[in-house]
């Protein structure tokens, strides 16, 4: 590692790699760009580290014990015995493979890998500081940056991250013991995964959740076969109340919650107060209540890069900033924070600095909450539809009407389509069930095609599947699905 | 802004094939009539509005 | 029931409840035609009841208790205990939910239900018998008939299904004890998934196969992952051997496999003979080498209807029979024998005699493997693509490379798909892997409405999900795939 001020210089210039800045990198590779990218802490960012994988690794291995749990009505008797630690590290074991192939793909596609923290010094430099050994800094030319720097969780008054009993999503991935009892504080989908992996280890858990209802955002009928299932699974819920403050009566915790709109807000008497005021004695607490952009440490100013009051990074849809040869892609450049939406977005970026005439057009982007069931949606809802001045029609499938749900043992859930009346032209869809996040896949495709209801019924789907549902959700949109009856 | 969100006015329903096609001709696509089946715009609907553009004569299939 | 002989009469005849038939007869009934439905044994025909249905649901369930059996490396230690009889009971739970589903449905659409057993007559008429109760029999005159009788197991000489040890996938479907061991007759899906649902639960399986390898008419890299499976299951294969005779020595019986190149074959001397004949003992056998219409107990002569040697009734793009008002539909009217491929058909036929524009003109038709790991095809393999002219390139992209499928501990197989190189039209996929069955639907989707590989390609594809793969594979193919390395 170079120590002390030398100025190296590059074409392209990605800062951060997550799913958004390594798949822009790999990408400027390919298309013959020079390329450096630099990354503080991990290949894979939070996605690969602290987020999609790890999370998934725990909700898939804690669903193959629970699973066998309770197969009792298939005639399995099983009672699995969890060694976290030994799950931990199959997990981590998941993402070092997944990290080094990060790495190595990068070096296969010829980008110049470079560790440090990367600031602007103006808008064609940035600084590159490394910590620990080759500790020191040196300064980079780019004729283009892109900037990948992702998100990090939100704090909340009280609730230091430092303080040991309270932990963000991160650290809930790495714990080396189960604790007993666990307060989850807000039931985003971060949240809710969480806490339906916790709950399934044996922890008592309880989710406190500012409004009055998990996962905001998405439609009622989704939401309750997961809130079902919560609670089968023990998960407690304290709508319309924050977590305020926390302090160490005896060996647990003791968390407050207040009531949102309660007493207290409208000047009640002493009791009142009290009454609606829970204390919630715990062993740790996880803080899940959003994430905000990484813009603050980047000098952007310096660049002259512009962004809202929130942080985030504006950008168009070739993904570039206000400043015409620096783009931004992912959770900086904003919502939906998920990581297939940046590394589109980071592919993007490269084929427009390559001259390529990509943009950020996608009709369809889906997202997927892994909660038990899963959660998958595209497009436009129902009323969404409405609002956009469509005249939509909705197909609706349940899953206890398909042979291979039952044949699962999990048939809970829905698959509903959306679409304009007058030409059919799918314009949207929800899943809630088994396999959601896979189901969605076909959807995504037919709304980015221009597909029609016709089109996906008439498509010979797989028998018996899952995917069948979703043949079934459009031909009862069109008034003659088989296996339910029609509207 | 990734709103993916449309009206029905701007949103077209054409397969990102025929999207980056347009977008290589700098055509834009709310302005082309589409001849398929349903009103969808084909690879000839955005051929002969590229010949358009540029003046020039439609090149038969 | 009536007794003797009463004329009725229907617009249209459906003859067997199976997915062709009761598909044609809902289908039908929604087009306001006058449908009766004869079937003779249960409805929802071999599928529901010894088919799909009870198959998927044994490998599924046995599939939970294996999986968290076999999950140490997650950190999960599980001795799961099946109790076969609650096993069997629960899935035939299952079966009975579908099939009075499919009754109910029936009578939703107004289709009228018969119970007995369909002959022709004439061409315009046909008898049906009733057993049991209501024995007897009655005339019914038909304006249009839709034959969907489906197929039954092909017996090999000397295996007759009556005697006790020898079984066919019907009855191994329901058996009330697990069998110590198990000789299974023929390698093609059928027997290829119930050898694993046996191994599953215990048994000693060895299959014996005519041919060389398992699962006839696959590629050789999709059957690869599943061998090896099989294989670290403790299956044994027997290959190019064919089980000739089997007798009781004591109270196992001992089933002959005799090779079918071999020295008896080219008329070696008796000790060759005798080396190359292999002696197995077990407790049952399972005769599994391919199902054959059933057309031949319908009196079909009498309406006039032919069939091919093999008994497969012969249909036109419309379903039709050589009798212009008489229709086939499903296993009865040939490959491939699959449910959905039948209620496609039944879906067609109850459309034309109703005077819609339906056709049989679909262009992707997928098949599904549920062995362990799962197999699904469509279309057209690159060497069919070379064999009908086109000039195929094929993308690929290796489970192992995906984190969905590694967050699941199970990442062998791969996703292929096969283009026009010219245009980019995709031709074909075929799939091994985790949820094969269900990645499938995007690729039918993606032919049927004539996608190319760059539509695929550019789709945004939910992350962390094993449909990523599909993504990546078309991105393969271009080239530019981001999480392998570009041919
Ligand atoms: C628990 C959890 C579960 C999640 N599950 C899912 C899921 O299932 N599906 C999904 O789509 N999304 C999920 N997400 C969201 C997903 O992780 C993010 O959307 C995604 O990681 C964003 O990618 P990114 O590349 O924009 O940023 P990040 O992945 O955050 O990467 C940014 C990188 O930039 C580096 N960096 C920051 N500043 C600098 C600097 N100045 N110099 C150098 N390097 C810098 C950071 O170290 C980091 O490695 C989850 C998130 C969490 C927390
Ligand atoms: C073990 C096994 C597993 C399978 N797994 C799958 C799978 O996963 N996916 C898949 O796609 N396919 C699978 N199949 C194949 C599938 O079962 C058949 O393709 C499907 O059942 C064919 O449907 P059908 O309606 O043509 O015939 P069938 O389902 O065979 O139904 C025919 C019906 O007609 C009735 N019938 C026959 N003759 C008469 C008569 N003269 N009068 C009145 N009624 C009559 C019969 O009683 C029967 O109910 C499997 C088959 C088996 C054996």
């Amino acid at each position: 590692m170079v120590v002390g001020d030398v100025t190296t210089a590059t074409d392209v210039l990605v800062i951060g790699a997550g799913p958004a800045g390594y798949v822009a990198a790999i990408r400027a590779g390919q298309l013959d760009l020079d390329v450096t990218l630099v990354e503080k802490e991990a290949y894979g960012g939070t996605c690969l580290n602290h987020g999609c994988i790890p999370s998934k690794a725990l909700i898939t291995a804690t669903d193959v014990a629970h699973g066998a749990a309770t197969a009792e009505e298939m005639g399995i008797h099983a009672d699995p015995a969890i060694d976290l630690s030994g799950m931990v590290s199959w997990k981590d074991g998941v993402v070092d493979q997944l990290t080094s192939g990060v790495e190595k793909l990068c070096k296969a596609n010829q980008v110049s890998l470079l560790e440090g923290t990367a600031t602007f010094v103006d808008e064609h430099t940035a600084r590159i500081s490394h910590s620990g050994e080759g500790q020191g800094s040196e300064s980079l030319e780019f004729e283009h940056a892109i900037v990948a720097t992702g998100s990090r969780p939100i704090a909340i008054p009280d609730f230091s991250f430092d303080a040991d009993p309270v932990i963000d999503s991160r650290q809930a991935l790495a714990l080396d013991s189960v604790p007993d009892s666990l307060v989850v504080v807000g039931a985003g989908y971060i949240g809710m995964e969480l806490a339906s992996v916790y709950a399934k280890l044996g922890t008592d858990v309880t989710v406190v959740e500012m409004l009055d209802s998990i996962l905001p955002g998405y439609d009622d009928d989704l939401k309750r076969p997961v809130k079902q299932r919560a609670n089968d699974l023990g998960i407690e819920f304290v709508f319309e109340h924050t977590a305020s403050e926390w302090y160490e009566p005896d060996e647990d915790i003791r968390v407050v919650a207040e009531p949102v709109d309660g007493a207290a807000a409208n000047g009640g008497s002493a009791e009142a107060i009290d009454e609606e005021r829970l204390e919630l004695d715990v062993e740790k607490v996880l803080v899940a209540v959003g994430r905000e952009p990484v813009s603050d440490t980047l000098d952007l100013e310096a660049a002259g890069v512009e962004t809202d009051d929130r942080g985030i990074i504006q950008t168009d849809t070739r993904a570039r900033t206000n400043v015409d040869h620096i783009f931004a892609v992912g959770d900086v450049a904003g919502e939906p924070m998920l990581a297939h939406k940046g590394s589109m977005e980071g592919q993007t970026a490269a084929e427009v600095i390559a001259g390529e005439p990509a943009a950020i057009d996608h009709q369809a982007m889906p997202a997927v909450v892994f909660t038990d069931p899963e959660i998958a949606t595209v497009g436009l809802t129902e009323t969404d539809a409405e609002e956009a001045g469509y005249d939509p029609v909705v197909g609706q499938f349940p899953f206890r009407a398909s042979g291979r749900a039952l044949t699962t043992g999990d048939a809970d859930g829905f698959v509903k389509i959306v679409a304009e009346e007058s030409d059919g032209y799918v314009l949207g869809a929800s899943i809630v069930g088994p396999e959601a996040s896979e189901l969605i896949a076909e959807l995504c495709l037919a709304i980015e095609l221009g597909a029609t209801l016709e089109d996906v019924a008439s498509t010979v789907h797989a028998h018996p599947t899952l995917s069948e549902s979703v043949m079934e959700a459009a031909e009862n949109a069109l008034g003659h699905a088989i296996h339910t009856l029609n509207r | 802004d990734t709103e993916e969100t449309g009206t029905p006015q701007d949103r077209v329903f054409v397969p990102p094939r025929l999207r980056r096609k347009a977008r290589e001709d700098g055509l834009d696509l709310s302005s082309v009539r589409g001849s398929g089946p349903g009103g969808r715009i084909t690879a000839a609907d955005i051929r002969a509005a590229s010949a358009a553009d540029d003046g020039g004569q439609e090149t038969p299939d």
